[in-house]
């Protein structure tokens, strides 16, 4: 395990979750209507945000799976708030990567009459930063 | 550690009950408070007498705070609803001569608490700290 | 001037590993009126207490300074060794420097220094102490058992066997509890009702032992061995005496449609009941929530078919008052409403149940007379799912649940699973766990037995959610050891919600004054040394009202708080706390303001005579106090404007050494 | 009114009533007024004053006069009456010994102002329609009431009698908008550092003279704790600033929910230190905490500070002001 690295701990500061107080039942996984999508559940993200293992999470695609839809943070029993950490992750990428994928102009173009509003504000959360 | 720095006194009457038993969880947990938190161990916190309050001020106290069980909890029934109107009135009194309300405190502090009973003392020594030496009470014969 | 003896603890390395023992044992002997002053490595082992034995008698010490662990810790020991030597015990003065200093300081210096500080405070108090003789107060021989489950009843029972009297109190019609409803028992999978309902009759025929049922506490006034009570008997409109619980009325009685609490709602009951066949007192109830005469003035049919004339639909409630020497707390718990918890639908669907939902339909006397049924359609489930910690182990973020761990849940669980799969072998049982917790006897082997032997199937992970679709309920949750997301069909879905105390419980706390903790379990005088005895003097602690329990767990803790009520009840007199409240009658103004704040009633007034000037005679009011009644809070210290009233042991010169010793 | 009081008191004296004629007996000077105990019709004659100068509040003297042999006549004023219950309820005063007669107030004149508008040689004073007639050796003078009337009176919470066993002259009503507190919440107003220039400056004339404690009705303490030497706090006189507030803010905790507002300690004291200020912030803040409550109203009211209601604000509570 390699506590304490940099990038470990700028999504730990950056989301504001405190991975210690996670139990492991796996709500949060059970709850996740993406399951299928994500290569790392959420749980998965909380144990490897604590283990150190940013570089995974970075590169998978699960960062823009999650459909930011925070069902695991509404029914996490302890606060965790795994959502937050996938949030976390994403935008230290996005950061990095230096612009964002989706500007708020370009919305109008892309809108849907079926598209729910929360698919929206979820790919404003996802594509930007 | 700087070698003048200013440490406020306090002195914190605590009923034997809850707040002093909140202490001691407080120390079996190895919670840290400030030193400067010196505890008189009194059976109830309506024990507490407003001369109580204002001998220690004179002594040279910069903070004085009770702590009794929590209103409904009292293990006497009632005597921390008589502290609570006791104390309403005498802060009130300080405050109207000028004296810093924020330098008396009294605070609810059961037996399980012990959590709160070193945050709450924390805080208040800070807030005294942050107050400085207390000018409006003191008594000058009693100073060194 | 006294002559004080100051010894200083090392308590090991507790306290000498950050406070310097040595210079505060030194420090201190330079105080005025000090004369004798050392550290020891124990002061309470034996060797300490003779060491200070010793010193008392070889420097005719009058007072004594221990610095120790807190006075809720070892003041008795020390005032004790003293009074030994004879020197009373009330001239012993503790310094806490261990749980006020050394526990909480790191730095050396800094809590050698507040050591000193709180040793001169004592000191300072000791100079001003006067010797104490505590007074004795009488013992009503009497015990109250608020609750009439097996916590009560074990706990009524024993102290009936060492030959004392108990008031048993039971808000319901039967005394019995949560464990009457249970179907067996783990991990001997023994029935419950087998076990429990010789103890319930034990106590009804036990002649030291009164059962008060559907009755509720009023009030309580007193303390330790003199408390008062009043006792509302709730009308059941059925003559007690009269009623011989044949159940004819039961059976007559057209309002059909009242929900049965006893089998949790899963069907019901007459507006005339007897809760369950073993009932005790047998005796039947009328709900004149639901009782038609009650309501419309029109039926009167169990009055008819009664053959003893026991129905009076007038009867009013009564209240009646009695004395106790000392009170037991045996409130228990409920589950928790799994109504909160949609995301597992508990209120879309009714195959989704509590597991005491569960007991009830796997009971033989419940309402599918022991086969188990989905409660919709009422077929035979073949898959079922148990969801494991429903409430528990929750933080503070999440208003539904509970901190702490229900206990039972693990084992209770298990016990489901393996009676359902030797019941029902073609049934798949799902377990949804974050922790399965066994310590307990034969605990983890009746697991393994449920995972090895029944082939129950236990997944690490919760389940996420529940709906319910065609019939069938989709469950959907993590199987963390795989990573895989489950979707199971389900056709029952069983929740292990977490328990509560009962809600009873605050407002009980409030009157007895015994203190609780942030989820209104009782607390007790001291979580590993006292865990039966509330810290208010007479109040004992019997059951799950404490914490969470199991069974055998609350059977022992019930025999340990009757031993300790015996211990009381067998004394005839108690010594009072000697340090109470008196007034100094030269200086009492007979204002009343003391009588005005005395929780207790324990200060009186009288004209008395004083001499005036010129020979004269002047008669005036003045307060006495009463010391077997006060209790000491010292609430009338402060009421007084003359400071005619003082509390002994904690008078205002005391107090005010105190404050100028740690001032200066 | 005196001739009316005077004759009376000569009835209640002569069929036996009483013993005792509790009242006002002049000074040296006709304004310099002080309690005074008749026993015979003479005495009255001699001496006995009731006038706008009368401003003593009587009640307390019963404290020891009412447990002497036989029983006292006593004029009380309206706020004396509060007083008088006051201390009724503390059982410090025997009823069954007094005879209680009312008489109106209308507000007493403070010789001061009098004084210090020049008026000398003063040999009496009549009020009437909200004027005072000032007589003097020099010719009478006529002043507004307003102007030459005691602080305590300007804002008087009350003219109806609370207790009486006959009254003499007009009843008059309780005032609930008098603007007592008024200075408080000025006060109140102020900054901490403000309020506290403030009482230093007030409080620090204070030569413990123990005239306002002396002058207390509900200051009746067999000892008082300042002069108990097993108190801890006794102190004859005032060292230090801090001795200064001590004395000030436990004698106004003490009387606390007991004090009737009547006013005596700021009269009496000669340092003119507001004392009905301190007393007054403790009378506002129960009404504000706990109800409207005046002491001495009822005698079988509960004390503020002898009961409690679960809901009871917090201490410190309420933020500064």
């Amino acid at each position: 395990m390699s506590h304490g690295n940099n990038a470990a701990e700028q999504v730990l500061r950056s989301s504001g979750v405190d991975v210690r107080k996670c139990m492991r039942c796996g709500k949060c996984t059970a709850t996740c209507p993406a399951f299928d999508e994500m290569e790392y559940h959420p749980h998965q993200f909380v144990y490897m945000v604590e283990k150190g293992e940013i570089d995974k999470l970075a590169a998978s695609p699960s960062i823009y799976k999650c459909l930011s839809c925070f069902a695991c943070v509404e029914r996490c029993p302890r606060g965790v708030e795994p959502a937050k950490l996938v949030e976390a992750v994403r935008l230290a990428v996005i950061r990095k990567q230096g612009m964002n994928h989706l500007a708020t102009d370009a919305i109008p173009a892309l809108l849907d009459e079926e598209m729910p509003q929360q698919a929206l504000v979820s790919a404003l959360r996802k594509y930007s930063k | 550690m700087q070698v003048n720095e200013y440490k406020p006194k306090i002195v914190a009457f605590c009923c034997n009950w809850c707040s002093y038993a909140g202490a001691d969880g407080a120390g079996s947990a190895r919670l840290a408070y400030p030193a400067e938190v010196k505890i008189i161990r009194v059976p109830c916190s309506c024990r507490v007498n407003p001369m109580f309050i204002l001998r220690a001020f004179q002594r040279g106290a910069d903070g004085v705070i009770i702590a009794g069980c929590h209103p409904g909890d009292c293990h006497y029934t009632s005597g921390n609803y008589f502290t609570r109107r006791r104390m309403a009135l005498l802060f009130s009194m300080l405050d109207y001569l000028g004296i810093e309300r924020e330098r008396t405190r009294v605070e609810w502090i059961s037996a399980a608490e012990g959590a709160k009973f070193s945050k709450t003392m924390s805080e208040f020594a800070a807030t005294v700290a942050s107050l400085g030496e207390n000018k409006r009470l003191e008594d000058l014969r009693c100073k060194q | 001037m006294q002559r004080i003896g100051v010894f200083v603890c090392h308590c090991g390395t507790n306290i000498a590993g950050t406070v310097d023992v040595v210079a505060v044992a030194k420090a201190l002997g330079q105080e005025p009126g000090v004369v004798f002053s050392t550290e020891y490595q124990y002061m309470c082992s034996e060797s300490g207490q003779q060491l200070m034995r010793a010193a008392i008698r070889e420097h005719k010490l009058t007072g004594v300074v221990v610095c120790s662990c807190s006075p809720r810790m070892h003041e008795a020991t020390f005032r004790k060794a003293a009074a030994l030597e004879g020197v009373n015990p009330y001239m012993v003065e503790i310094a806490n420097i261990r749980e006020h200093v050394s526990w909480i300081h790191k730095d050396m210096a800094e809590a050698t220094e507040k050591a000193v500080i709180l040793g001169r405070a004592a000191i300072a108090k000791v100079h001003l102490n006067a010797p104490l003789q505590a007074g004795e107060s009488p013992v009503t021989k009497r015990a109250l058992v608020i609750g009439g489950g097996i916590a009560g009843i074990q706990t009524a029972l024993d102290i009936a066997e060492a030959g004392f009297e108990v008031d048993i109190v039971e808000k319901s019609p039967t005394i019995g509890g949560k464990m009457a409803q249970l179907d067996k028992t783990f991990p001997t999978l023994d029935c419950a009702a087998c076990i429990l309902t010789p103890k319930m009759v034990d106590a009804a025929q036990n002649e030291k032992i009164n059962i008060f049922a559907y009755s509720e506490l009023e009030s309580v006034k007193g303390y330790i061995g003199n408390f008062k009570a009043q006792i509302r008997r709730k009308a059941r409109f059925v003559d007690e005496t009269k009623c011989t619980g044949c159940g004819i009325c039961t059976e007559k009685c057209p309002q059909k449609k009242v929900p049965n609490e006893f089998n949790m709602g899963l069907d019901n009951r007459r507006a005339i009941y007897i809760p369950f066949a073993q009932a005790v007192p047998k005796v039947a109830t009328i709900d004149a929530n639901y009782c038609t005469m009650m309501k419309t003035g029109k039926c009167g049919i169990c009055s008819k078919v009664c053959g003893t004339g026991a129905i009076d639909y007038t009867q009013k409630d009564t209240v009646i008052e009695r004395e106790y020497g000392a009170i037991v707390v045996a409130t228990g718990f409920n589950p928790i409403d799994a109504k909160v918890y949609n995301e597992y639908g508990y209120m879309d669907s009714p195959d989704v149940v509590t597991s005491l939902e569960l007991e009830r339909l796997m009971n033989a006397a419940g309402p599918t007379n022991g086969t188990l049924l989905r409660p919709s359609d009422k077929t035979h489930p073949h898959t079922i799912v148990f969801v494991q910690c429903v409430g528990s182990r929750c933080d503070e973020t999440d208003e539904r649940g509970k901190p702490y761990c229900s206990k039972i849940c693990c084992m209770y669980t298990a016990k489901h699973a393996m009676l359902i799969r030797e019941k029902y072998p073609d049934t798949d049982v799902y377990v949804f766990y974050i922790d399965v917790r066994t310590p307990g006897k034969n605990f983890d082997e009746f697991y393994r037995r449920a995972v090895e032997q029944y082939g129950v199937h236990y997944i690490k992970g919760q389940v996420g959610k529940v709906v319910e679709q065609n019939g069938k309920l989709h469950v959907q949750a993590s199987d963390l050891l795989a990573n895989e997301q489950l979707h199971i069909d389900a056709d029952l879905v069983v929740l292990a919600t977490a328990i509560e105390p009962d809600k009873t419980a605050r407002s009980l706390g409030t009157m007895l004054t015994a203190s609780m903790d942030t989820n209104d379990f009782f607390t007790e005088a001291h979580p590993k040394l006292r865990p039966v005895e509330s810290p208010t003097a007479g109040i004992f602690l019997s059951g799950v009202c404490q914490g969470p329990k199991d069974i055998p767990e609350t059977v022992s803790q019930a025999s340990a708080c009757a031993a300790k009520v015996i211990g009381v009840l067998a004394k005839d007199k108690l010594t009072c706390n000697p340090c109470v409240a008196h007034s100094d009658e030269l200086l009492c103004n007979g204002c009343s303001s003391c009588e005005k704040v005395c929780p207790y009633g324990a200060i009186s007034y009288s004209d008395k005579e004083f001499r005036g000037p010129n020979r004269t005679t002047l008669i005036r009011r003045v307060a006495s106090v009463n010391p077997a009644v006060c209790q000491g809070c010292g609430a009338c210290t402060v009421a007084c404007p003359s400071g005619a009233m003082d509390l002994k042991g904690f008078s205002n010169k005391q107090i005010m050494a105190e404050v100028d010793a740690i001032c200066k | 009114m005196q001739a009316m009081m005077e004759k009376r008191a000569k009835e209640l004296l002569a069929d036996g009533t009483v013993n005792r004629v509790l009242g006002w007996s002049a000074g040296e000077f006709p304004y310099d007024i002080t309690p005074a105990v008749f026993e015979t019709a003479k005495e009255l004659e001699d001496a006995f004053v009731y006038n706008d100068f009368c401003a003593a509040n009587l009640s307390k003297y019963l404290v020891k006069e009412s447990r002497k042999e036989g029983k006292i006549l006593v004029f009380l004023k309206p706020c004396d009456t509060y007083s008088f219950n006051q201390l009724l309820a503390e059982h410090r005063i025997l009823r069954e010994n007094i005879y209680v007669i009312g008489v109106p107030c209308y507000g007493k004149a403070d010789v001061e102002k009098l004084k210090a508008m020049g008026i000398e040689g003063i040999t009496g004073i009549v009020m009437q329609n909200g004027t005072y007639t000032v007589e003097t050796v020099y010719g009478d003078q006529t002043v507004k009431a307003a102007d030459a009337m005691a602080e305590r009176c300007l804002s008087c919470k009350s003219k109806k009698h609370v207790v009486y066993d006959e009254l003499l002259g007009d009843e008059g009503e309780v005032d609930a908008d008098c603007n007592r507190f008024d200075m408080v919440e000025k006060l109140e107003a102020m900054t901490p550092d403000e309020r506290f220039a403030f009482w230093r400056g007030e409080l620090s004339r204070c030569i413990r003279c123990n005239a306002c404690r002396n002058v207390c009705p509900a200051c009746t303490c067999e000892q008082c704790v300042f002069d108990n030497p097993n108190s801890g706090v006794s102190q004859k006189a005032a060292v230090t600033s801090f001795e200064e507030n001590l004395f000030h803010i436990i004698r106004a905790f003490h009387v606390a929910g007991r004090c009737t507002d009547c006013g005596e300690c700021s009269r009496v004291c000669p340092q003119h230190i507001p004392l009905h200020l301190l007393n007054r912030k403790f009378i506002k803040d129960i009404n504000e905490f706990y109800g409207d409550y005046q002491a001495g109203a009822d005698p079988e009211a509960k004390p503020p500070l002898g009961t409690y209601d679960k809901a009871d604000r917090e201490a410190g509570e309420g933020g500064r002001h």
